[in-house]
Formats: C-alpha cells, sequence, structure tokens
C-alpha cells in the first residue's frame, strides 16, 4: 500500500505540471495585450502602457521564455522589482473584482467552502440512506420512488432548479432570500466587534455567539445548498443502491445467513461495509460537482464566492480571472483526488494488505 | 438411531422471466443422528436448491417453496417463523459452501467472522468467544491461531480459507452439517485434505451430515447413504452399498460408469451419458430421464414413474428398475 | 520430421521457460519473477496423446500456450515440425498456427457471444484464405456433424447452447483448419460429469480418425488415463515424472504422482474404504519463491536433506526405447 | 469423415427423426435473426421497459419538434434567419401567455394552429423581457440543443473512443502516457474547464454555438475514453481474443471483430447520458450568458432572461416554467433510456436464477 502512496505522490508533480501547460497553452490562445493584465496592479489606463509592459515583461518573447516567466516572474527591469510569476502566487490582476486574482480567490473561497460543507450534509446523509432503503426493499414502493426522484433530480439542470426555488421560496412564499446575509447584519460582520475567525459565517456567528447571525446566515443557505445538493445527492443514491444489490448478491452474505445472524447485522455489519467501498471512489466526483453547481448556484442566489466570481469574470471575458481560478482548481482537485485515492486504499483490507 | 432431519415431499419453484423453473419437485428423504448422507446430482438437478429451501436461503422472490414438510426433530422448518427459523440456522443446522473465497467477507477480519455466530447463539462474551475461535481454528488445522484471528480472508491460502469456513459452520456444535460442494473448487491433493479433516472432525464432534456433490467417486468412501438427483427428482435412494453394487436407475448407472477408473487394467473406451439434461421450464410429465436412457420403453414416455421401494431402505424412480439392476456391478456377476 | 526411438517426433520442447515478472517498488522495478514454467523439456510424438497433469498453478496451462506461442516463452526452443516456432517472424508464426491449435477450458468464455456458431467455426478458414464463402459452409456444417452437433445450428449464437455443446463448438474450430497438433487446456473441467465421458470420447474419436496429436492438459489424473498414451506430471514449473500410461499408473516413480494418483476418489465403497490414502501436508509453494533444491521437498514425506540442497536430475529410469523419466533423488525406493 | 458420436443408444419409445444432441434450442426469433442476440435483448428491453419506452416516446417527440420546427413556430418572414427569436417591439416586462403579436409574427398561419382556439397569432407560451417569444425559441431551441448536443457528443466519442482503444489496446508506454495526459483534463470540474476555455474562445470566434462547443469536447472525450480503455482491457484478456490469435488472426482483426464490438455497450450508455447532460451544460453556459449571441433561440439563453425578474417571478412564472419544463423533459428521456439500457447491459444482472 505504502508503495501505491508513494507512486500516486510521485505523480502528482508531474500532473500539477501538465497542469500548468494546459492552462498556459490556453493563455497562449490570447493575444499579448490580454495577457498584459498577468504584470498590472491595476487596470491600464493606455494603448502605449500596454504596450510598455509586453516590451518589459517580454510578452512577445519565444513561448518556452514565457513560460518560465509565467512560472517564476519576471524581474522588471527599472524597478528591479520581480512581477508575476504563479509559483510566487501572483496569478495577476482582476479586471472584474479591480484586486490581485490571488486576494480574490481567497476572500471568496470561504464562502463557496461554507456552501459545499453545508451540502455535503444532505447528499451524504440523503444519499447513503436512501440508497440502502431503495436497495433493501428492491422492486418495492419505496425503490420505485427513489429511483423516481433521483433519475428526475439527475435530469433538472441546477439553474432550472435554482430559479424555480426562487420563484416558489423567495417570490411568491417570501421564505427565503437570495444573498448571503440581510442587509442589517451584512455591515454588522464586517465591524470590528465582530471577529471573522474562518470567513465562514454561520461558523464565525457561533464563535462570536451571534446566534440571531447564524440564523440568518442558515436561511440564506437554504436554496443555495438545496439547488447545489439535489445532483450529487440523485448521484449518491443511485450509486449506493447499485453497490448494495450487488453486494447483497455476493456469496458471503448467503453466508452470513446460514450463520442465523440477524438481518440488521447482515445488512449492516456484512452487506454495507463492502458497499460502502464504491461509494467512496465517487467521493471526487461529488466534490467536483459541488465546483460546477457553485459556478450556476452562486450566480443565481448572488451567493459572493467563487462561483459567482467566475461566471462574472467569463460574461466580460476577465480571461486573467478566469484562469487563475482553472488554476486554483486544478490545484485543489489534484489534492482532492488524491486524497480519494489513499483513502480508497485505506479502506479496503483487501489493498490495504497487500 | 434416531431420525433427526425427514424431508417429506419438498416442491421448490422459481418464477423467472422466461417462465417457472421446475428446480426442485416433491423429494423426500431421512437423516439419522450423526449419519452422514450425500445428494448427488449435475449441476441444474436441484441438490442445492433442495438444501437451501430447508435453510430458508432461497431468494425469494424469485424461489418459493411451495409445498412439503421438513421436520428436525419433529418441529416443520417450513412452518416457523423467519426468526426462529433463523435461530436454527448456524447453532443447530450449520453449511458450507463450494467457493470459500467469495463465501468469507473480505472486508471484515477472520475473528469477527467466527465469534459472531458465537456470540449470537451461545450468548459467549467477546473473550469467551475468541478462546473458542481460536480453539475451533487449531482444531481444523490452522496454524498459529491465536495470531490469525485479526486477518482478512485473502491473507488464508484457498484451502485454509475452506478450513476457516468450516471451523466457523462447526463453532456451535451444530447437529447437522450441510457442506455444498465444499471440494469442488479446490486442487485434488487440498480435497483430499479437506475430506480428510471433515471425517475426522465427524468422529470427534458427532454431527449429521449432508454431503451435495456432482461426483459420485468423492463420497464413495465417506456418507452411509446416498440420493440420487436428476432434474429436480430424487431417482434413486438408498444406501452406498446398495446404490453402487445393486444400482437400479439407469441415471446412476450411467454415472457410475463415466466415472473413469484408475485402477482398471486395460484402457477402455468411458461409457458416457448421451443427450442433455432436460429443461427445468417444461412441466415434467413423462420420466425426466427417458430422453436419454438406453432402457426406456414406451410407458416411460407416459407416465414418470415415482419413486418406489424396491427393497428394504432402497428406492428407485424407474419403471425398468429390475432390468437395469441386472446391468448393475452385482447384477452382472450374478 | 526427426525421428526418436523409431517414432517421429512432432513436437519438441527444449528447456521451455517462462517467467512473469513482479514489478514493485515505487517505479515498478522488477524485483523478481514468477517462474511458471521454469526448464521444461519433452517431445510429443506424431499421433499419439500427451497428457500434462497438475494441480493449479504449477504452470500446465501457461506452459501450453507458451508451446504455441500465445505467450513469449522467456528462454527455450519449441520445435514444430522441425522449425523453432520462437525463432519465426510474426508472418510465418501466423501461417504456422494454421496447424496447431486450441481448445479452451472455458467453452463460455472462449466463444465470442456475438458472433454465430458458423462465423465462430469459419473464423480460422477465413484468416487463412481457405476456399470460398459457400465452402467454408459446406465445411462448417461438416466440422458440427462431426462433433455432434446439428448442422441446423450454424446461424445460432453461443449462449443458446449448454456447456457442453459449447466445447463441442469450440472443438470444431480447432479442427477447422485441419491441424496436425492440438492443445487441450483443460477441455472437459468445466462440464458435468456425465458430459465429461461425452467429450473424452468424442475427442479420443476425432484423434483416430483424423490422425491428430494432442497435448492434454488436465488437473487430475483421473480422465488423462482414458485418452493419453504418455503423461507428464508437473509441479511447480516443472516436470516431475514423465512416462508411458501404463508405467506412470502402475509405477509411479515420483512421490507426487503417488499422492496425485491415491487423491483421486475410486467410486465403490467397499474399496474406497481398504485403500490407503496418501494426504499430503500444507498446499503449493508459490511459484514466486519456490523452495531451493528438489521443490516437492516441503510436502514429501520421503525428503531428506539432500531435497532441500540439489534440485533432482531428471533422469530415465526407463529403458532406451521406453522411456520413463523422473526427478527424485529416492525414485529407486520406488521401483 | 463422419463420426458416429452417438453409436450407444437409440431409446426406444423417442420421437424419430430428432439427433441426439438437438437439445433444446428454442427457435430464435425474428429480431433476433435479423441483428443478432445482443441487439435483439437490447431493442427488446427498450420496448418492453415502461420507462425506457417513456424515454424513448420523450426524445422521439423533441427530435420530432426539431424536424417541424418551421412548421410549429414560422419565422416573421421567409428567408429570415430562423434561429434569431422574433421580437414582438423592446419592452422590458414580459408579457403573458395569449397576448396578441404586434410586430414579427409568423409569416403564415399553419394549419394545427386553430387546434388552439385562436384566429389570430398571439404568444402561446408569453414573451420575455425585450418581447422574445417564448414558444418560437423553445421551439427553435430544440434544433439547436438537438444539433450542438449530437455533434458535441459524436465528436467528444470519436476522439475518445480512439484514444481509449489505442490505450488500451497496446497498453504499456502508450496507454501510461495517454493516461497521464487524460488525468490532467479531468482534474478540472467540468463546468468550471469548460466555462474558462469558451470565455477564452469568445474572443476569437465572436458569440456564437463555436467557442461552447468546442470548450465542451476539449473537456468532453475523457469519459468516453476512460470507459473503453477498461472494457477493452478486460475483454483481450478473453479467451476468445486468445482463440482468435491462436487461429493467427491480426491485431486489426481482433481489434474490429473481437474486442471492440464486445467493449462497446457501455459506451453507448454513456453516449446515451452524454446526450442529454452535454445539452444541459450548453444551456448552463448560455444562461451564464457565455455562448451565443442575445436573441439567439437557445434554451439556456431563454432561461437567463429570467435572471432579470427574480423579484416578480410569481407575476412572470411563464419565463421559467416553460423553458424548466423542456429543459426537465429532455434531460429526463435521454437519462430514462441511458439508465434502461445500463439495467439491459449490465452484466451481472443478467441470467439471474436464485
Amino acid at each position: 500500500m505504502t508503495t501505491y502512496i508513494i507512486r500516486r505522490l510521485l505523480i502528482m508533480p508531474i500532473t500539477l505540471m501538465g497542469v500548468t501547460f494546459l492552462i498556459f497553452a490556453m493563455m497562449q490562445i490570447l493575444g499579448p495585450v490580454e495577457r498584459s493584465a498577468l504584470y498590472v496592479r491595476d487596470v491600464p489606463k493606455t494603448e502605449n502602457q500596454i504596450n510598455a509592459i509586453i516590451e518589459r515583461y517580454g510578452l512577445a518573447d519565444p513561448i518556452h521564455f514565457q513560460y518560465w516567466y509565467w512560472l517564476v516572474g519576471r524581474q522588471d527591469p527599472q524597478t528591479g522589482d520581480v512581477v508575476g510569476g504563479i509559483l510566487r502566487g501572483d496569478l495577476g490582476f482582476s479586471r472584474t473584482g479591480r484586486e490581485p486574482v490571488i486576494d480574490m480567490l481567497q476572500r471568496r473561497f470561504p464562502a463557496t467552502l461554507e456552501l459545499a460543507l453545508w451540502a455535503m450534509i444532505p447528499i451524504i446523509a440523503g444519499g447513503i440512506w436512501m440508497g440502502m432503503k431503495a436497495a433493501l426493499n428492491h422492486n418495492r414502493p419505496v425503490d420505485q420512488v427513489s429511483r423516481v426522484f433521483a433519475t428526475l433530480g439527475w435530469s433538472i439542470p441546477t439553474f432550472v432548479l435554482g430559479l424555480l426555488l426562487l420563484l416558489i421560496f423567495y417570490a411568491r412564499l417570501g421564505w427565503f432570500a437570495p444573498g448571503r446575509l440581510s442587509t442589517q447584519f451584512a455591515l454588522e460582520v464586517t465591524r470590528p466587534g465582530f471577529i471573522q475567525y474562518t470567513k465562514m459565517m454561520t461558523v464565525d456567528a457561533l464563535l462570536n455567539l451571534r446566534f440571531d447571525i447564524f440564523i440568518d446566515a442558515l436561511t440564506h443557505l437554504v436554496m443555495p445548498v438545496i439547488t447545489l445538493a439535489v445532483i450529487q445527492w440523485a448521484l449518491l443514491l443511485r450509486v449506493t443502491r447499485s453497490s448494495m444489490l450487488e453486494e447483497m448478491r455476493q456469496d458471503y452474505v448467503r453466508t452470513a445467513r446460514s450463520k442465523g445472524l440477524k438481518e440488521r447485522t447482515v445488512v449492516n455489519r456484512h452487506i454495507r461495509r463492502n458497499a460502502l467501498i464504491p461509494v467512496v471512489t465517487i467521493a471526487g466526483a461529488t466534490l467536483a460537482g459541488l465546483m460546477n453547481g457553485a459556478v450556476v448556484t452562486e450566480t443565481i442566489f448572488n451567493y459572493p464566492g467563487l462561483g459567482q466570481m467566475a461566471a462574472e469574470a467569463a460574461v466580460t471575458l476577465d480571461v486573467i480571472t478566469m484562469l487563475g481560478f482553472a488554476l486554483f482548481n486544478g490545484i485543489l482537485f489534484i489534492g482532492a483526488y488524491l486524497i480519494v485515492d489513499i483513502l480508497y486504499v485505506v479502506i479496503d483490507p483487501r489493498i490495504r494488505l497487500s | 438411531m434416531t431420525t433427526i432431519l425427514d424431508v417429506r415431499n419438498l416442491v421448490t419453484r422459481f418464477y423467472t422471466e422466461d417462465g417457472v423453473v421446475h428446480a426442485v419437485n416433491g423429494i423426500s428423504y431421512t437423516l439419522d443422528e450423526g449419519e452422514s448422507m450425500a445428494i448427488v446430482g449435475e449441476s441444474g438437478s436441484g441438490k442445492s436448491v433442495g438444501v437451501m429451501s430447508i435453510m430458508g436461503l432461497i431468494p425469494s422472490p424469485p424461489g418459493k417453496v411451495e409445498a412439503g414438510e421438513v421436520l428436525y426433530n419433529g418441529r416443520d422448518l417450513l412452518k416457523l417463523s423467519p426468526e426462529e427459523l433463523r435461530q436454527l440456522r448456524g447453532s443447530e443446522i450449520a453449511m458450507i459452501f463450494q467457493d470459500p473465497m467469495t463465501s468469507l467477507n473480505p472486508v471484515l477480519t477472520v475473528g469477527l467472522q467466527m465469534t459472531e455466530a458465537l456470540e449470537l447463539h451461545l450468548n459467549m462474551s467477546s473473550a469467551q468467544a475468541k478462546e473458542r475461535a481460536v480453539e475451533m481454528l487449531q482444531l481444523v488445522g490452522i496454524p498459529n491461531a491465536a495470531d490469525r484471528l485479526d486477518d482478512y480472508p485473502h491473507q488464508f491460502s484457498g484451502g485454509q480459507r475452506q478450513r476457516l469456513m468450516i471451523a466457523m459452520a462447526l463453532s456451535c456444535n451444530p447437529s447437522i452439517l450441510i457442506a455444498d460442494e465444499p471440494t469442488t473448487a479446490l486442487d485434488v491433493t487440498i480435497q483430499a485434505q479437506i475430506i480428510e479433516l471433515v471425517q475426522k472432525l465427524q468422529q470427534e464432534l458427532g454431527m449429521a451430515i449432508i454431503w451435495i456433490t456432482h461426483d459420485l467417486g468423492v463420497v464413495a468412501g465417506m456418507v452411509q447413504k446416498l440420493a440420487v438427483m436428476y432434474a429436480g427428482f430424487i431417482v434413486e435412494y438408498g444406501s452406498v452399498h446398495d446404490l453402487y453394487n445393486l444400482t437400479s436407475h439407469p441415471y446412476t448407472l450411467g454415472l457410475l460408469n463415466s466415472i473413469p477408473k484408475v485402477d482398471a487394467r486395460e484402457r477402455t473406451r468411458l461409457s458416457s451419458i448421451e443427450g442433455l439434461p432436460p429443461d427445468l421450464l417444461m412441466e415434467p410429465k413423462r420420466c425426466p430421464f427417458a430422453p436419454r436412457c438406453t432402457f426406456a420403453v414406451e410407458r416411460c414416455w407416459e407416465e414418470n414413474p415415482p419413486l418406489i421401494s424396491i427393497a428394504p431402505a432402497h428406492s428407485s424412480a424407474c419403471w425398468q428398475w429390475e432390468v437395469v439392476r441386472s446391468q448393475s456391478k452385482v447384477g452382472v456377476a450374478a | 520430421m526427426s525421428q526418436k526411438n523409431g517414432k517421429e517426433v512432432l513436437v519438441s520442447v527444449n528447456d521451455l521457460k517462462l517467467h512473469f515478472p513482479i514489478m514493485r517498488g515505487v517505479i515498478r522495478r522488477q524485483v523478481g519473477a514468477v517462474k511458471a514454467v521454469d526448464g521444461v523439456t519433452f517431445d510429443i510424438y506424431k499421433g499419439e496423446t500427451l497428457g500434462l497433469v497438475g494441480e493449479s498453478g504449477c504452470g500446465k496451462s501457461t506452459a501450453g500456450r507458451a508451446i504455441l506461442q500465445l505467450l513469449k516463452p522467456t528462454a527455450g526452443e519449441v520445435y514444430f515440425e522441425d522449425r523453432d516456432l520462437t525463432k519465426l517472424s510474426k508472418g510465418d508464426l501466423r501461417r504456422a498456427r494454421r496447424h496447431m491449435q486450441m481448445i479452451f477450458q472455458d467453452p463460455q468464455a472462449s466463444l465470442n457471444p456475438r458472433l454465430t456458431v458458423g462465423s465462430i467455426i469459419s473464423e480460422p478458414l477465413e484468416i487463412h484464405n481457405v476456399g470460398d464463402r459457400e465452402s467454408r459452409k459446406e465445411r462448417v456444417q461438416e466440422l458440427l456433424r462431426v462433433v455432434g452437433l446439428n448442422p441446423y445450428f450454424i446461424s445460432r449464437y453461443p449462449h443458446e447452447f449448454s456447456g457442453g455443446q459449447r466445447q463441442r463448438i469450440g472443438i470444431a474450430r480447432a479442427l477447422a483448419t485441419n491441424p496436425s497438433f492440438i492443445v487441450a487446456d483443460e477441455p472437459i473441467s468445466a462440464l458435468d460429469v456425465s458430459i465429461q465421458a461425452q467429450v473424452v470420447n468424442l475427442l479420443d474419436d476425432l484423434k483416430a480418425e483424423l490422425g491428430l496429436t494432442y497435448l492434454f492438459i488436465a488437473h487430475d489424473l483421473s480422465m488423462v488415463r482414458y485418452i493419453s498414451d504418455r503423461v507428464a506430471v508437473m509441479y511447480l514449473g516443472k516436470i516431475v515424472e514423465l512416462g508411458s500410461r501404463d508405467d506412470v499408473y502402475d509405477r509411479p516413480y515420483h512421490p507426487y504422482t503417488q499422492a496425485l494418483l491415491s487423491a483421486i476418489p475410486i467410486p465403490d465403497p467397499d474399496k474406497e474404504a481398504r485403500r490407503e490414502r496418501i494426504i499430503l501436508k500444507g498446499e503449493v509453494p508459490s511459484p514466486a519463491n519456490p523452495p531451493t533444491g528438489c521443490r516437492f521437498h516441503t510436502r514429501c514425506q520421503y525428503a531428506t536433506e539432500i531435497c532441500s540442497q540439489q534440485d533432482p536430475e531428471f533422469r530415465n529410469l526407463g529403458t532406451a526405447v521406453q522411456s520413463h523419466m523422473v526427478a527424485c533423488h529416492h525414485a529407486e525406493k520406488f521401483m | 469423415m463422419t463420426i458416429n458420436t452417438s453409436e450407444a443408444v437409440t431409446p426406444a419409445g423417442r420421437p424419430a427423426g430428432i439427433p441426439l444432441d438437438e437439445g433444446f434450442l428454442r427457435p430464435p426469433s425474428r429480431l433476433e435473426k435479423a441483428v443478432g442476440p445482443e441487439w435483439a435483448r437490447l431493442i427488446k428491453g427498450i420496448f418492453t421497459n415502461p420507462l425506457s419506452v417513456l424515454g424513448l416516446i420523450i426524445v422521439t417527440g423533441f427530435i420530432l419538434v426539431a424536424l417541424f420546427a418551421p412548421v410549429l413556430a414560422p419565422p416573421p418572414k421567409p428567408g429570415a434567419n430562423p434561429y434569431q427569436i422574433p421580437r414582438d417591439g423592446f419592452l422590458p416586462e414580459p408579457k403573458p401567455p395569449g397576448t396578441p403579436w404586434n410586430k414579427n409574427a409568423p409569416y403564415y398561419v399553419p394549419r394545427w394552429y386553430s387546434l388552439t382556439g385562436n384566429e389570430e397569432w398571439v404568444h402561446l407560451l408569453g414573451t420575455t423581457g425585450g418581447q422574445y417569444d417564448i414558444w418560437y425559441a423553445l421551439v427553435w431551441g430544440t434544433r439547436t440543443a438537438l444539433l450542438a448536443g449530437t455533434a458535441v457528443v459524436a465528436v467528444s466519442a470519436i476522439v475518445g473512443i480512439l484514444i481509449g482503444s489505442v490505450a488500451g489496446y497496446f497498453g504499456g508506454l502508450v496507454d501510461e502516457v495517454l493516461m497521464r495526459i487524460l488525468e490532467i483534463f479531468v482534474v478540472f470540474p467540468s463546468l468550471v474547464a469548460v466555462l474558462v476555455l469558451s470565455s477564452i474562445l469568445v474572443p476569437i470566434f465572436g458569440r456564437s454555438l463555436w467557442p461552447a462547443m468546442i470548450a465542451l469536447i476539449v473537456f468532453g472525450w475523457m469519459g468516453y475514453a476512460r470507459l473503453l480503455r477498461g472494457d477493452i482491457l478486460s475483454n483481450k484478456e478473453r479467451d476468445y481474443v486468445m482463440a482468435a490469435r491462436a487461429s493467427g488472426a491480426r491485431d486489426t482483426h481482433i481489434i474490429l471483430k473481437h474486442v471492440l464490438p464486445n467493449a462497446i455497450f457501455p459506451t453507448l450508455v454513456f453516449l446515451s447520458l452524454d446526450m442529454g447532460s452535454i445539452v444541459l451544460s450548453f444551456a448552463a453556459l448560455s444562461f451564464l450568458g457565455v455562448g451565443v449571441e442575445p436573441g439567439y433561440a437557445d434554451w439556456g439563453q431563454i432561461v437567463s432572461f429570467a435572471r432579470n425578474y427574480i423579484v416578480s417571478l410569481d407575476t412572470f412564472w411563464y419565463v421559467i416554467v416553460f423553458p424548466a419544463i423542456a429543459l426537465l423533459l429532455y434531460g429526463l428521456g435521454w437519462n430514462l433510456l441511458g439508465d434502461a439500457l445500463r439495467d439491459i447491459l449490465d452484466p451481472k444482472l443478467r441470467g439471474k436464477i436464485g
């Protein structure tokens, strides 16, 4: 197992490098003018300024030089400062956000993370629980109903679901509103009295013992969480269900029954443990799905996370922000898939001990 | 000897998309305390389904036990509630299966799989159960038993896994052990080891054994009684001696003749049963063996012969049993 | 064709080895090898059936595949009609395959489920451009008749047939190009007892009729007796005993052969009760790490010190005409 | 050369004329004779399962709508670009279903229109803000969806199948390199990657179908490649491949006749599911505003109009509800079909009798 993990760890930098190649290649589709945004600290004013930047940072140099500059940065021949360089954490300047891309990512990531974490609760609880229920009642009403819901949930586009929720719960019923906080609290959390430990509103509100803010943040999360969760919930339900059905047919289940074990023990101890192993393998896909969903969901519900930023940048063709976002995602998911793979190996004794 | 298991007219069918599979068509046999018997038949003969029906392990749907009685110490198992039947399984009647690799749970330790039945049926504490598990593992010949409780099934070799299955099945001291082709997946030399082990354990522990197999040769030396199954029927039933020497059903005779004889002096042609077993989707009206039978007469195509007693403790389901018996080993000699 | 003892040698296997590399570690370096076949030498005479027997993992199937060059041997030579197959070019080998065929263990897995019986059987003919469409169809129907199937089934699919019938289809495919040599890799072990006898008889009839030569691979000694002229017993990648059928069955010199013979069940309760069985200890060791010296010494009741140190020579204890080869230090004890 | 394998027996009383090993072959159905057993099972399975029949009806319905678009929603004048949604003025406020057309009404009234009970042209499903006719947008949007979806799926499937079969059949270094490259592409959450790439491509191709389509292909082939590679890997170890090799077959013969036909079915399932999900992603992109020019007949765009009326969605419900139904049905149709295919083809669920 350890050699597998080490091998996996050694492949990681190769994949990472491939990711930088891919993003750099996409960047090369752009002209030098757009790329100049990598090296500025403000929205450039005139054409001359831009040309000067292209000249100064070698944006018209051969490709392999440019790749190197992009990685490690470029010394400004006048000031002597090093500018740019993704390895230094400099991803350029965001036209939409009017701030460095890296700052924007840092500021907005906690909001998306908070959304994703809350969404995990219904996904895991509902998906696994209903998947097991459905499998144990194979072809009975519970199974049929959950299959119908799973197929519907799987088929409905996120943006349609989000808008339908808005139509019902906001426009008609007025229960929930878009945004992240109500106006009265939105200002309050920026004041010195409220310490933003994690920048995740629900968590910070609890840490500051502000239950009113906690409740407010939570009500704002209800619609986006549902929107984000439905597809992944449907996916998990299906995977759990088919994995359970598969395991229920195995010989060892017959052995367990022949020992006279209670049906509860057969299911909980024998079947479930085997059935959940494949479920772990789709955890990576679930996380990726949440990020996909976040782009649409945050846009619809005006929720200030990474997804909303990306959608805005995409509409305004702010490519530097997009590429920064892509790089961030690349690194995030290389890590996430690595953890999932290792987890899978650790969970299954057949692999762990061989 | 007291009869411990009395199966009467057991019928099991499967209701599939393609039609009704007539898997077991009214079989009857008895098993005495401490006795060992074998049920012999080819794949699809209903030999496994028959015992699974007794244990309440038929997947339902599509399977259904449709008729019959299974008297275990006088109680009809088919009338028990699922909960009552569950309590009997593993403690009174235990099973081992064909493929020890897939029959053990791959993600649970051997120790856990050994002790769970003990804790459930014998109310042992976890320490007691562990002690008993180690004892059983030693009994079936697993070296360093105490150290191996935390291992997983894949860390054992094929033969050892079957030993684990046996240890697990016998740990609660059942009075009947049902062995469903336990040696088929194993190599010949390992097969010999396992057979010897089961025989030794039977002598020590005294349980009755129902040995299910497709190979008449394997069981010849180890059981007292035989039931030969074909297409869901028991076609011949009796003591081992009678079945081998006074064979009275053409299928049994065919099976015996198609087994290669290692001790034969001359290289002869193998005799074989031509044709194929019948389609179980068809309602059995005539003798199911008639199309492959060299002894068949017109009556065989019209009427399915019942299993009738032809001698004390020997029955056959064949209209021509007397003719067949004259062709059997002893019959020919005489 | 080369001669030996007045018999024509069709296939000659010389020190054949096939090692599967074991790749371990971070960069998948080869750290060892599973010595599936580790130096096997024997001849197959024209028109005979050589039975190759051993337990699972002893390398018998691998040997069969290595002889047909379906797996690339690590070392050694395989002469077929005096040509070394291991040295043939890809094209020459493909053409040579017309004369040597294989029958597989699992008739279900060896027939492509998407092809009709007709296309399965005529495939080798198409590959080697034998005849036109019409004559191929006639040939297929003839082959079906030969293996005891109704030629009417030519456009049916494998899944419609029973195991024994499928094996007949596999045999018909192997016969299509009129080969002279057939490797039958456990052709009966997936079949029911009553069907096994049918298939063995069929193979035996075909051999007599068509003058075939078989390498018949099996995992126990019982059926082999009925079809083989000579028998080779394999253990952990090596042949431990090789001799005529009667020699091997009546006068086994190797303790492993003796154990295999004694493990065969006898369908007779009286004989079975009287018989002394040799129960071997333990299981077959891993071919990745075989025991030193004689590979069988870990399970052998006669093993002495020399057995664990020295690999026994594969020597002839029979006559020059009828050889009886054995690899055991103590073989004389059983003479 | 005939060998009588049946010398032993001719049982008395056996009905004459049946050869010994005739067995009990069921006569093949006409369908099986025509297309072979696997396809016959597939077709029979699709037509006997109510859910897949429903899916088939939905998908066929969409295809018919696309085919008869000029009759269902005639453009304002003959020869006008039909993909440009006609606008009935420029008023910002949507109009409810049944409002009469003032400007740019269809140039003729087809016969079916009398079924609606109206004599003059009305906006059957209302208009969006900016007075785009929703009925027209949905009808012609079906064409857009089917054309773009089919094109994207076809190209990604071909690319994926090529790469997958090369990697799977040749294995070794080729496989290793291709799989490392594939890994780089799968690291990004799909919608994120597609959003980034299409926003980069917009300046080059202008606002049209192309940026989104290209991006969906670039990040859409991996599923096919992975799936096919795995199936080929397992198929090429089968005995029948060994048997073909033993008969002297060439590699190309083995791939085309034995490996691919047996490995392709799971890819078909994936293809069917992809037909649904590609269109939904496509719609999500144009919903976010990265895609076609304003006024192009496209489902995503028509939904994006609803974003301007979030607060008053309960008044303007038709802006979201009708497009939502179209999108949901489309996704549902393909998913039902794909699920049914999966159930029919799953070898583990096959032929199980207790």
